[in-house]
């Protein structure tokens, strides 16, 4: 591998993203199975780097997966963009800044449609007018929240508390990035680092001290597919994906894996669960799994958050083998109580996968 | 040029979707459908260049149209800019306008899918909701899964979330204001016929299959014959 | 646990894995198999192609990818047109009677 | 005093075309931007389909050259129209007095990096139909390993491309890869080599039969697909995916080498000389011919005229009969002129 032949790629694909006031739109499977990743996102840039972003209580889905899963046409998929458009104008703002990456590139595949194809948007102003009596700006700039992060990576490895290092050997950790398909798979351009070497997610890696592994399957999806994860008779396409890419990594032993969709740890996280029961095999080291993160959970982790204000016990895979390496303490007794310190049960245990 | 084929070039995605095929195959060598079941996009897009009717209607009936999982990993990759991802949408589009979705076993699944997702959206505000979220559907989000499930209000409350609240957050409640704004958006752009054109040829097949329509919702969820995966 | 549906094994042709001993062992009795250009002359001349996806094309370029070819063999008529028709003068009647010949072995 | 032509170009085409006007009596100039003539295939190790050595062919030409006035490392500035011919200005102030113009500026090979996808510049074993031709003449390459037991070869890479603006077919590369293979083949006769194609385009002499001998004697596999992804896996082995479009299915194999056929696309400065010559670009980049059946050798101006790849790709045999072809109608229009 020619780490200067990926550098000089990047560099063809440097997206301008704005250092700030953005219009924050959430994401439906995001806030479903990682709310405190969202909720750290809107702590780190806000309140700790100081950034201008603003959430309004009015915006709603973008109908991306009832869209991507065939439900609705497309004009309603764009009129209920077209809507958040409308909000963010109400509230004075032109960067979007969107959760989701099947949103991102929904709101970016819509704007490249209506730019070959004006008639379009006048019909959509005209089903918004006709719907809501509203009128909307299209965004200056459109960004997905790891594009954020990724421009502010470096802001966060000052105030840094760990970095992403074995603590005891000082080897950086083995990473490895698996990007939403929706990115830049359609728009290379819209991405960091374009489609094939995106560098939103290895920016962040190297920026915070680890070590990115590209491995052959990289690129493949984790096998969400919409209708395919949806309906449970088609779950087989689903895991079969993702059981891929993970005898694929296997023999490269990650640490962890970083994702900016909010699907794809859903996936890679679960899958591992079912393979697990399914085959018993397990991917990580003693029985357990790798753990699959959001991109904020681990900007979360390296600025010394608490791994269970994060969230990650509500992931399958268990983080605890990840924490030791980064040195990270953590109490295994508060790892399953509500607030304060509330008595809420715990999860029962997988048959094969090792938890905890 | 016949209807079928008239019908598809009106669509926008049918529109950016499809130029000129060179059969390269570039696209299915990694399709992640193409792994695993009986689909070759490449197939489709020459079939429909070929603007066969009879072929097309074929494929509208057809399970091979709901292999895709919409990726769209197909795009990067083509050397002619098309996207069988895109073209697909639009031949789903025309399948479920004109009822031949419920011809085959993966298109029925269109039922439960339109169901669930445009209940979210029109109620929730959002496609995807714990409220919604049924575990027994869904066993494989796991043991830690059912405990959130079963501990929703606790645990999302623990993790910072605004679950079902008004004002900003994680997870708040959807003024219902936007609700019927979401709700006038479905009926000026064609989404509420839609669901009703879906519904309607829906309750005509489980009809003919001798089902409820509750059976037939839980059925085509479920239910995974043989020989749609390429080893069967 | 039964989660109401599993894994599927992979369709993609693998090359380092197919089993290529057929193949090998025609290349040395009817070595013309190599000069297929997969132009489907004889595919497109075949008599039994219409009834039973029989084809010579098919034929060589699973014995190529180690796939079974014992199916489609058995609708062969043997009737040679597709010998005469083969513009790179490929031996298909002596293929697929040493095709025919490998699988008797086999059974003994 | 003989009448002048100027040639923009010392490769096969310039050096082919002052040779020809030498022997008619004319005084060709030949001006060179790099520092040796004979152009890409003064690179080449074999030409096919004789297998000579392409240093042969270049020194020929430029031994029938020699009586040309040769400028090498030096581009031309300025071209003005005077009465009765041009006046071309060189970037070392020289100023040459010419009756006609030979532009001869040839092709540039496609950056294969620029195919992502095939990770040329990035995965260790992945080089391009130039970087092995370099190594078949003996030079050093670490990326091609000792003992490889599967190499492949892309066809159409940046040719036949929409996305990477050569929607041309590049002509020669059908054959190269197949001569290559061989070529390969017969230094490595373990190794299992693969050609990864969209058609075959075999049209010239003894080229199907390359293709025959190809399959025949040496055992070459042919895939109907075009290269959809590369990637390198732990070993450093490639993993290579397309699809077997003869059998529908997609298709992956392990390769210790990758060789792309990168294609030809028109020459950087070509937009450059043709506003000099006010000639004009076709919408492949390449300059446009007067026709391209019978006057392919004429731009539409008066005393300009082209030879060789800059028009288009072709091959060594094509472009030595161009330019042939080019110095008899420059000749004619002197004359006629006269």
């Amino acid at each position: 591998m020619i780490y200067q032949g990926k550098q000089k790629i990047w560099s063809d694909y440097q997206k301008e993203i704005p250092d700030n006031h953005w219009f924050y739109v959430r994401s439906c499977i995001r806030q479903s199975f990682f709310p405190a990743s969202e909720g750290h996102f809107v702590k780190i840039v806000r309140d700790l780097l100081g950034k201008d972003l603003y959430e309004t209580p009015h915006h709603t889905t973008c109908g991306g997966i009832a869209y991507h899963s065939d439900t609705i046409p497309q004009e309603t998929a764009m009129t209920i963009v077209a809507r958040q458009f409308s909000l963010m104008k109400e509230a004075g703002y032109k960067n979007l800044v969107t959760s989701c990456i099947t949103s991102f590139g929904n709101y970016t595949e819509i704007l490249e449609t209506w730019r070959e194809f004006p008639e379009l948007e006048t019909r959509i102003r005209e089903h918004l007018w006709k719907a809501c009596r509203r009128e909307f700006d299209k965004p200056e700039y459109v960004a997905h929240a790891s594009d954020v992060v990724y421009k502010l990576r470096n802001e966060i490895a000052e105030k840094a508390k760990f970095r992403l290092v074995n603590h005891e050997t000082g080897e950086p950790l083995r990473i490895v990035e698996h990007i939403g398909c929706h990115y830049s798979k359609m728009f290379p351009h819209k991405g960091v680092g374009g489609a094939e070497y995106p560098c939103v997610l290895s920016g962040m890696v190297e920026s915070w001290g680890g070590k990115v592994i590209d491995y052959p399957e990289r690129r493949h999806c984790c096998g969400f597919g919409f209708r395919q994860y949806l309906v449970k008779a088609n779950r087989g396409y689903s895991v079969s994906n993702t059981h891929k890419k993970f005898e694929s990594m296997e023999p490269f032993h990650p640490d962890l894996i970083i994702t900016n969709c909010p699907g794809c740890p859903y996936f890679l996280d679960r899958w591992q669960y079912v393979i697990s029961e399914q085959t018993g095999k397990t991917y990580g080291q003693n029985g357990h799994g790798i753990p699959a993160l959001t991109y904020e959970e681990l900007a979360g982790l390296v600025l010394g958050y608490d791994p269970w204000d994060l969230g990650l016990q509500i992931h399958q895979v268990g983080p605890e083998p990840l924490l030791d390496k980064m040195g990270i303490a953590y109490d295994p007794a508060r790892k399953y109580l509500g607030l304060d310190e509330k008595d809420i049960m715990k999860p029962g245990l997988p048959t094969v996968l090792k938890c905890c | 040029m016949g209807k079928l084929y008239d019908e598809l070039c009106k669509d926008y995605r049918f529109k950016e979707g499809l130029h000129t095929c060179i059969n390269c195959g570039t696209c299915t060598a990694i399709c992640p459908a193409a792994e695993f079941y009986k689909y070759d996009p490449r197939k489709i897009l020459d079939t429909i260049q070929r603007k066969d009717e009879a072929a097309i209607e074929a494929l509208l009936k057809s399970d091979t149209i709901w292999y895709c999982g919409e990726c769209m990993s197909c795009v990067t990759r083509c050397p002619r800019k098309n996207g069988a991802g895109l073209v697909i949408m639009a031949l789903r589009n025309l399948s479920a306008k004109l009822g031949y979705f419920t011809y085959s076993e993966k298109g029925r699944q269109l039922y439960p899918l339109t169901k669930a997702l445009n209940y979210n959206v029109l109620n929730l505000g959002y496609c995807v909701h714990p409220s919604t979220f049924v575990f027994e559907d869904h066993p494989e989000s796991g043991p830690v899964f059912k405990w959130v499930l079963e501990h929703k209000e606790d645990v999302y409350a623990r993790l910072g979330a605004n679950f079902g609240k008004e004002g900003p957050g994680a997870l708040r409640k959807i003024p219902q204001e936007d609700l019927d704004e979401l709700k006038a958006i479905y009926d000026e752009t064609g989404a509420t016929e839609r669901i009703e054109t879906v519904e309607k040829y829906s309750l005509a097949k489980a009809e003919e299959m001798g089902m409820t329509p509750d059976e037939y919702l839980k059925y085509t969820f479920t239910h995974c014959s043989k020989g749609h995966f390429n080893n069967e | 646990m039964d989660f109401g549906f599993s894994l599927s094994p992979s369709s993609a042709i693998d090359l380092d894995k197919v089993d290529l001993s057929l193949y090998r062992r025609l290349e040395q009795t009817v070595p013309d198999i190599r000069n297929c250009i997969a132009c489907g002359s004889c595919s497109a001349t075949c008599m039994a192609a219409d009834y039973s996806g029989m084809s010579v094309r098919k034929l060589i370029l699973n014995l190529q990818r180690g796939a079974d070819v014992k199916k489609m063999l058995s609708c062969c008529m043997l009737c040679g047109k597709c010998t005469m028709v083969c513009p790179r003068g490929i031996n298909t009647r002596k293929l697929i009677l040493d095709v025919c010949r490998y699988y008797s072995d086999e059974k003994v | 005093m003989k009448e002048s032509v100027v040639i923009i170009g010392g490769g096969i085409a310039g050096l082919e075309a002052a040779s020809q006007l030498l022997a008619l009596g004319l005084s060709p100039v030949i001006v060179e931007k790099s520092d040796h003539l004979g152009g890409h295939v003064a690179e080449w190790y074999r030409l096919f389909p004789d297998l000579s050595p392409a240093q042969e062919l270049v020194s020929r030409l430029v031994s029938s050259a020699s009586g040309a006035r040769i400028y090498l490392e030096t581009e031309i500035s300025r071209i003005n129209a005077l009465k009765d011919g041009y006046s071309a200005t060189l970037n070392n102030g020289d100023v040459l007095f010419c009756k006609a113009v030979l532009v001869c500026t040839g092709f540039h090979l496609f950056d294969a990096a620029k195919k992502e996808e095939y990770g040329y510049g990035i995965y260790d074993r992945v080089i391009t139909n130039r970087d092995l031709e370099h190594w078949f003449g003996g030079l050093e390459d670490a990326r091609i390993p000792d003992n490889p037991r599967a190499v492949g070869f892309v066809h159409c890479v940046g040719s036949r491309d929409v996305k990477a603006g050569n929607t041309q077919c590049s002509k020669v590369c059908c054959m190269t890869a197949i001569k290559q293979a061989i070529e390969l083949k017969e230094k490595f006769p373990e190794a299992e080599v693969y050609c990864f194609y969209m058609d075959l385009r075999l049209f010239g002499k003894k080229y199907e039969d390359f293709y025959i001998s190809a399959q025949r004697d040496y055992g070459i596999h042919f895939i109907r697909g075009r290269v959809s992804e590369v990637s390198e896996d732990i070993d450093g082995r490639l993993l290579v995916k397309a699809e077997d479009t003869l059998s529908g299915k997609p298709l992956k194999v392990r390769l210790d080498l990758l060789v792309l056929m990168a294609g030809m696309v028109c020459s950087p400065q070509t937009g450059r000389i043709a506003s000099m010559v006010r000639a004009d670009v076709d919408d492949d980049g390449f300059l446009r011919s007067r026709d391209n059946i019978y006057s392919i050798v004429e731009s539409g101006r008066k005393g300009i005229f082209f030879a060789g790849a800059c028009t288009g790709t072709k091959t060594v045999p094509e472009t030595v009969a161009e330019a042939r072809a080019a110095a008899l109608s420059a000749f004619r229009y002197i004359k006629e002129k006269a």
